[in-house]
């Protein structure tokens, strides 16, 4: 115990240690940079409603992934297959006809995640049947999503009259999933975040499919001889991660943007990557980690207009969260053997 | 001062003779291929060279952008071109340090550890290099080659280069030798084939490789620098080296992990790249994005035909011939054996 | 040099695998270290290059004390081992091969010094050819003309005839003698009585980590087995030949890729209640024989039938043979069979074949319990399967296996074992589970298959060379067709 | 392991609740306005224009405070809407909002909704025409038009080939208009000033697909500059945000070819290789902003849609042009004279180069002899003109 004390202090003295040294660097003062951000992220509700605006697709994100990572795949598509959903979704909000609000969303909520779905099922086939790994083919495909959907954005579905890196027009106010008065994030963004991660633990942890993607990941040949198909386990968890993703890509469009743009993914799919490897793959940790990151995130924009200071240095700290995690898990480890 | 004015492109006047692609002349878009590939070939082979030796350094992508920053300001600062190159390099190491320390010494995923820090390098390089942003700065420039007015114009336009190309295609020649003829580089292959053979006849394999780690990602960081010295100068947000660091990545797989197969891949990108611009003018119809993003399904594709090829050739092993035996020479692909496996000594 | 091991002892966590060793090997001579599988020998071997570290003792070269931290180390006095599995680089080339791990020399003088070695030795090997497409024996050439050439004083030969052929034998032990007489210090690790009968000066027998015993040559057959097994292991009844019936798996026309030839077969059939042994070198077809029948490799011409069904070509094969109780248990358990980082109840769950939804936790616990106590694992049911011995995971994997399996397919089902263990795995096999039930195995041993099997397939180089009902065969005849020298 | 991660994550979230929340407040005596930019606050373009005008605006308005965010776009600022970041400027005391975005119109819209007591300018866009927009939204836009022109008769006069590029960024309304007035400028210079055949006179326009270089996505936009010069043009036009075509030129420029460019956007473009440049079209919001931020003051705001030319009396005239153009090292004195000349010309209505006759592209008639196009003809402008190069969809 007084040895996981000391690991959390060296990993978040690390952190610290590291942004304080990247702020002096930068000549900006370094506890007021501390403050500022935290004092943009939780200091009223109306802040941390923000923050929870963010939290949602980052927690959508995190739990697909964890299915990926059970399986021993790294899904790093899953920034495409936001992007494919959020297309996906848009392609029912604007088809004309329905009448029906909350049809509609519904609708489109599917279509959201089966437009994920399919595009990371697109990932696991390139896997499975090409060969090719699944980083460089996620990689690949997030650089076509992303071509996809400016096409669409500066071709069929642009604006009446200027087509503009503003993206689609704005959806009718019905469409927008709404919020408590004076918060900023959508009741249904809540509550499908709680229940993608009720339903993440289910599945990993009490559910045979759980159990039978570890066992992929942990050894694929031996899983055969259990009549568990890596094949086709991969294919499924990258489909659900992909189905995640795309969840979140629905909640960028009808509760945030309320429309298509360009960067409708705003990278909270390598940011959820980041979060899940901090977490160490486990889903006990994600909600609070992801509050973290969305409070840094939020939070940082205070740096820009209180002390005219990047706010990039979110992502820093992001980052090096990540790593000195890494590095006091390396050092248990090594502890461990001597 | 005096100097003789060159016509700005005699290329104009000898318009109607040249082979044009699109609107551009043939040697023109073999110098601009040249030029562009320049970079990525130097940080393709600057990971091709670590993981040779089994570690793949993933923070490629941060590493890039992190490396251009500080060479560019570096560069800015001490009004030193070379200064800022080697400054460039310096920063690559530093990423690379990390890498090899976390995978070799720690044991960590070098997955995880990569990719992790090519958002830290990102985002870092954005946030240190932000009061450099579009100011102007140390621009490296076109050199001639000595007798290049005895040159025939096709040529001349392909020669005149920025050093950092005979830099690249001398890399190519001698990480050629390197890997085939060195000892060091016999040392290296055999740590990425078998670090505990290579442990077992007294080499050092983590030694070995944190070397081999630290020599490539000093590459790395050149090739950054060759973006805001070089080819696209100045430093900014975007720079436009953004999204490199992963085409270099796919580009070894590509390669199959040989020096000249990877340059080979960085000259089609580059190819695929440029002609795109000539291409948007053919087909007017087609939005540009389509040009831009047709190199990485490409990529894929091959990568597809790639596993086909090898899976057929290995099935068939030497004796076959015909397509299958051509498919082989040119798309199979064969990784270190232990790459990405960390080594614990025993 | 004569090299002295002086109390030596390891210890890997909780496991002692040497304790207080202590043995002189005389320069010129040949020193034999015998004992049975995980007496300690190749870790002993191991120390002395500096591949591992010991725990305690000293090692002394020419009554001089060292200390061996690494390879190097180990090299630069002119210590060298030859492994039992080759540790070379297999993408690299012969000539790439060689001159790794050697002071600095051209790679002329390499490529030289390579031919006039194999000329002197008689071996022949082509400096060009990638390592990967030579036969075990050639690997092992090239590491002992690049020790040789590395000028080493000390050689360490651990169980050099492990996959090797007769022929390539006779090429091998006189010229070890001849170094042996030119001053080499040679250690040579085996198993192999005979072996170690025809070339060694002397003997030390190693057991559970001590040194039972120590003698010159000529040797004492009785005595050696004596010291190796604590008493000479009884010689059981051979089982009675089971009764036969159906046909279980028939075979026409198959050629498969695997292993270094692959595998070409005119036609087989196994029948419900036999047991089949399946003799060979390493690497000879056995391994891919076992994995067609279970679906595992797809063949590329000729077709199968399991149960008179017709197995697809298609990666479906191995549900469909799972289905008609196939069950495959391969050679290396925790790579092939067994899940890391997960817990032998949850290995019941996976192998649970209702379908549900939910683990059902309890209901595996019980059955891990249960099973725990009826194979006797050492181990509890939440333990992991890589923290469980080599034993205890094949005791697992026969605790996971459907005893109404018909068709048993085993790939060295005592590898690792002691003979006490590898006596249960047989009787569980042959007493517990259902007479009915078809067995094939593979073995390297010669005896195992002789005494277990009521018919044996022998292969080499990718074909069955030899197919006959064990009564009508005996030892010699199936060795001499396991290394190619057909009656 | 799994203890290190679940405590790590619960001193995180301890961390971040036991922080007090303390909020700030602003002082009631200044006029702050609150300033959002679309990129960067340095990026020698479009926000760096807004941000010194904000700068000068402070020096100009007594007590009037400038706080602001740059870098408002959703790539940047993942997450961060417009509407959120309006309230955090409103909670610092802003009283009146600059939006310099077109992106940002239906943000700004929504936060105006949100604000009613809160003044809101947004820069380009047209909602303050609309009857039903809110009362307290206001539009400024610039007449870059001319800009563009000026521009193009600065390449035409300097360029000896007679080939100019024009880097584009994406084809729309706004990027047609500029790219065909840009045309204008040159043909007027190569045919009425320099007299020369207007056949010979090649403009060509090459979009990169987006405002600033997407690797991957967009061409880049160094490389098209590259193609430029290589295919013989010597003056490189940019209409995107970056300055890729003034560095690419200085380059060449070095390397001994006689080239220049053009950049866009920002008065101090051309600082960033003074060498190569010609000269810049730019914004000056001082005049726009002080007529919105004194209105507020004296409480006389309107719903105004403005949109305002340069002072053809001084166009560098920071008070009261709206549209300037810098000459750059680059421009000689002799085409520095005769563009003097042009932009009188502009002024005063004796060139007027939107007026037939005109082809589009596709040399149907756009304009016939004589006649002059309408606002909203430039406004809405379908297609490239005859003469140009390029892709007009």
């Amino acid at each position: 115990m007084k040895q996981l004390i000391q690991d959390i202090f060296v990993a978040v003295s690390l952190v610290f240690g590291f942004t304080s040294l990247v702020l002096l660097i930068a000549d900006a003062p370094v506890l007021d940079a501390f403050k500022n951000i935290w004092l943009g992220s939780f200091a009223s509700t109306m802040k941390f409603s923000q923050v929870l605006t963010v939290w949602v697709p980052l927690v959508l994100c995190s739990c697909g992934l964890l299915f990926t990572f059970r399986a021993n795949l790294w899904n790093i598509g899953i920034e495409g297959q936001i992007i494919m959903g959020a297309i996906g979704g848009m392609a029912v909000l604007r088809m004309p006809g329905l009448e029906n609000p909350a049809l509609i969303l519904s609708l489109s909520f599917v279509a959201a995640i089966l437009g994920g779905g399919a595009w990371g099922l697109l990932a696991g086939l390139l896997k499975t049947r090409g060969g090719v790994h699944e980083i460089f083919g996620g990689l690949g495909l997030n650089f076509v999503a992303q071509g996809f959907i400016l096409w669409l954005i500066f071709g069929p579905w642009k604006r009446p009259g200027i087509a503009s890196m503003s993206g689609t027009e704005l959806l009718p106010l019905k469409l927008w999933l709404s919020s408590p008065p004076g918060w900023r994030v959508a009741y249904a963004g809540l509550a499908i975040a709680i229940t993608a991660l009720i339903l993440t633990w289910l599945f990993l942890y009490k559910s045979k499919l759980g159990l039978k993607l570890k066992a992929i990941g942990k050894n694929p040949r031996a899983a055969v001889l259990y009549d568990i198909s890596p094949e086709g386990y991969y294919l499924l968890s990258i489909i659900i991660g992909g189905a995640f993703a795309g969840m979140a890509g629905f909640m960028q469009i009808t509760a945030v943007y309320h429309r298509l743009i360009p960067a409708i993914s705003s990278g909270y799919g390598y940011l959820a990557l980041l979060l899940v490897m901090l977490a160490g793959y486990r889903i006990v940790p994600i909600p609070f980690l992801a509050l973290f990151f969305a409070g840094l995130n939020v939070g940082s924009i205070q740096l820009p207009i209180v002390l005219q200071v990047d706010s990039t240095l979110s992502g820093v700290i992001q980052g090096c969260c990540v790593l000195s995690a890494l590095f006091v898990l390396g050092m248990r480890q090594r502890r461990k053997q001597s | 001062m005096l100097r003789i004015e060159r016509p700005v492109c005699s290329g104009y006047a000898t318009e109607a003779q040249t082979i044009m692609i699109g609107d551009i002349p043939l040697s023109v878009l073999v110098a601009s291929v040249l030029a562009a590939s320049v970079p990525l070939i130097i940080i393709a082979l600057g990971e091709m060279i670590t993981e040779k030796s089994g570690v793949i350094n993933l923070s490629l992508d941060g590493a890039v952008l992190f490396s251009a920053m500080v060479a560019f300001v570096v560069a800015k600062e001490s009004d030193s071109l070379i200064v800022g190159f080697l400054a460039g390099g310096c920063a690559g190491m530093v990423t690379g340090l990390i890498v090899g320390y976390f995978s070799i010494y720690l044991h960590l995923s070098q997955v995880a550890v990569g990719f992790a820090l090519s958002l830290l390098c990102r985002d870092l390089a954005y946030f240190l290099g932000n009061p450099y942003s579009r100011v102007q700065g140390p621009t490296l420039i076109s050199s001639k080659l000595p007798f290049h007015d005895m040159l025939p114009d096709f040529l001349q336009k392909i020669t005149t280069q920025p050093l950092t190309v005979p830099f690249a295609l001398g890399l190519i020649v001698l990480l050629v030798w390197f890997f085939k003829s060195s000892r060091a580089g016999l040392q290296v292959r055999s740590v990425g084939e078998n670090p505990a053979a290579a442990f077992a006849r007294g080499l050092n394999p983590n030694r070995i490789q944190m070397l081999t780690v630290l020599a490539g990602s000093f590459l790395v960081g050149i090739g950054g620098a060759a973006y805001s010295l070089s080819l696209k100068p100045g430093w900014g947000r975007p720079q436009g080296a953004e999204g490199i660091g992963w085409i270099a990545l796919a580009l070894v797989i590509f390669g199959s992990w040989q020096p000249s197969r990877v340059a080979l891949g960085a000259l089609l990108f580059a190819f695929l790249q440029v002609s795109g611009i000539g291409l948007q003018s053919l087909f007017p119809t087609i939005p540009s994005q389509v040009f831009q993003t047709a190199p990485f399904p490409l990529m894929i594709f091959t990568l597809i035909i790639m596993h086909y090829s090898t899976s057929k050739t290995r099935k068939h092993g030497e004796k076959d011939s015909g397509l299958h035996k051509w498919l082989g020479i040119l798309f199979m692909s064969r990784a270190p054996k232990s790459l990405g496996k960390s080594y614990r000594q025993e | 040099m004569d090299v002295e091991f002086q109390h030596i002892s390891k210890r890997f966590g909780s496991v002692q695998a040497l304790s207080d060793v202590s043995l002189t090997a005389k320069q010129g001579t040949i020193h034999g270290l015998i004992g049975e599988n995980g007496a300690g020998k190749s870790t002993l071997m191991k120390i002395l290059t500096g591949y591992q570290a010991k725990s305690g003792g000293d090692i002394l070269i020419n009554g001089e004390k060292i200390a061996l931290k690494t390879p190097d180390d180990a090299a630069q006095i002119g210590i060298g081992m030859l492994y039992q599995e080759p540790m070379d680089f297999p993408h690299l080339t012969v000539l790439e091969n060689f001159s790794l791990g050697c002071p600095v020399l051209s790679r002329e003088r390499f490529a030289a010094s390579l031919k006039h070695l194999a000329f002197a030795f008689g071996f022949q090997l082509a400096p060009k050819r990638r390592v990967e497409l030579l036969t075990v024996g050639e690997r092992q050439q090239i590491e002992l003309l690049r020790l040789i050439h590395c000028e080493t004083s000390v050689l360490i030969l651990d169980e050099p005839t492990t996959g090797i052929s007769p022929a390539q034998k006779a090429l091998l032990f006189p010229a070890l003698k001849k170094l042996a007489t030119e001053g080499m210090t040679i250690l040579l690790v085996s198993h192999k009585l005979e072996e170690v009968a025809s070339l060694c000066d002397e003997v030390t027998v190693l057991r559970h980590g001590n040194v039972t015993h120590h003698t010159y040559a000529p040797f004492r057959f009785p005595e050696l087995l004596e010291a190796m097994f604590g008493a000479v292991p009884e010689q059981k009844e051979k089982p009675v030949a089971r009764a036969t019936g159906n046909a279980v798996l028939t075979m026409n026309n198959i050629q498969a890729g695997g292993e270094r030839q692959g595998l070409e077969l005119k036609n087989f059939s196994a029948k419900s209640g036999e047991i089949i042994g399946l003799a060979g070198l390493d690497g000879a077809g056995q391994a891919t024989f076992l994995r067609l029948a279970a679906g595992l490799t797809i063949p590329e011409q000729g077709d199968m039938q399991l149960f008179s069904t017709k197995l697809p070509t298609s990666k479906k094969a191995s549900r469909i043979a799972g289905k008609l109780q196939t069950v495959f248990l391969p050679a290396d358990r925790l790579e092939e069979a067994l899940f890391t980082d997960i817990s032998l109840s949850e290995h019941f769950s996976l192998r649970d074949p209702k379908s549900s939804f939910w683990q059902k936790t309890e209901t595996n616990r019980q059955r891990a319990a249960e099973a725990i106590k009826t194979f006797s694992i050492k181990g509890q049911y939440d333990d992991t399967a890589d923290n469980l011995s080599g034993g205890n995971q094949q005791r697992l994997l026969l605790a996971l296996l459907d005893p109404q399996s018909k068709l048993i397919l085993l790939e060295n089902p005592t590898r690792g074992l002691d003979i006490r263990s590898g006596q249960w795995v047989w009787e569980y096999l042959t007493q517990t589970l259902s007479p009915e039930a078809c067995i094939i195995f593979s073995s390297p041993e010669l005896d195992e298959i002789l005494h277990y099997s009521d018919r044996i397939l022998v292969f080499y180089d990718g074909d069955i060379v030899l197919n006959s009902l064990t009564a009508e065969t005996d030892h010699g005849s199936v060795a001499a067709a396991m290394t190619g020298m057909r009656s | 392991m799994h203890k290190f991660f679940t405590g790590l994550a619960v001193v995180v979230a301890a961390v971040a609740f036991v922080l007090s929340p303390v909020q700030s407040h602003a002082s009631t005596d200044t006029f702050t306005f609150g300033l959002l930019m679309v990129g960067p606050s340095n990026d020698h373009g479009w926000s760096q224009a807004h941000f010194e005008a904000g700068k000068e605006i402070e020096k100009n308005i007594p007590g009037s405070k400038m706080i602001y965010i740059d870098k408002v776009n959703p790539a940047d600022r993942p997450g961060v809407t417009v509407p959120f970041l309006v309230d955090d400027l409103v909670g610092k005391g802003a009283t009146l909002i600059i939006a310099n975005s077109d992106d940002m119109k239906d943000g700004i819209r929504e936060a105006a909704m949100l604000h009613p007591d809160i003044k809101f300018l947004h820069i380009s866009g047209d909602d303050a025409k609309k009857q039903d927009s809110p009362s307290n939204l206001a539009n400024l836009m610039g007449k870059m038009e001319y800009g563009q022109m000026m521009a193009g008769f600065a390449a035409a006069m300097t360029s000896k080939t007679g080939k100019i590029g024009y880097l584009g960024p994406l084809i729309n309304d706004e990027t047609k208009r500029l790219a065909a007035s840009c045309f204008l400028g040159a043909r007027y210079a190569w045919t009425e000033v320099l007299k020369k055949d207007p056949a010979k006179l090649s403009f060509k326009v090459s979009w990169i697909g987006f405002w600033f270089n997407i690797p991957g996505v967009t061409s880049d936009p160094t490389q098209v500059v590259k193609n430029f010069f290589d295919a013989g043009a010597d003056v490189v036009i940019s209409g995107i945000d970056t300055t890729e075509a003034l560095i690419v030129a200085n380059q060449r420029k070095k390397e001994g070819s006689d080239v220049a460019a053009i950049p866009y956007d920002f008065l101090g473009a051309c600082e960033t290789a003074p060498d190569a440049c010609l000269g810049v079209p730019y914004f000056n919001w001082v005049p726009g902003y002080t007529h919105f931020i004194s209105a507020a003051i004296d409480n006389k705001w309107n719903k105004e849609w403005l949109w305002l030319g340069p002072d053809w009396k001084d166009m560098n005239n920071m008070m009261s042009s709206s549209i300037g153009f810098q000459n750059g090292k680059a421009l000689s004195a002799d085409n520095a004279k005769a563009l003097a000349a042009f932009s009188t010309g502009l002024g005063d209505g004796t060139v007027d180069l939107f007026s037939g006759p005109l082809n589009y592209q596709d040399k149907t008639v756009f304009l016939k002899a004589g006649e002059k196009a309408t606002d909203e003809q430039i406004w809405n402008l379908p297609q490239l003109l005859e003469g140009m190069k390029g892709a007009s969809k």
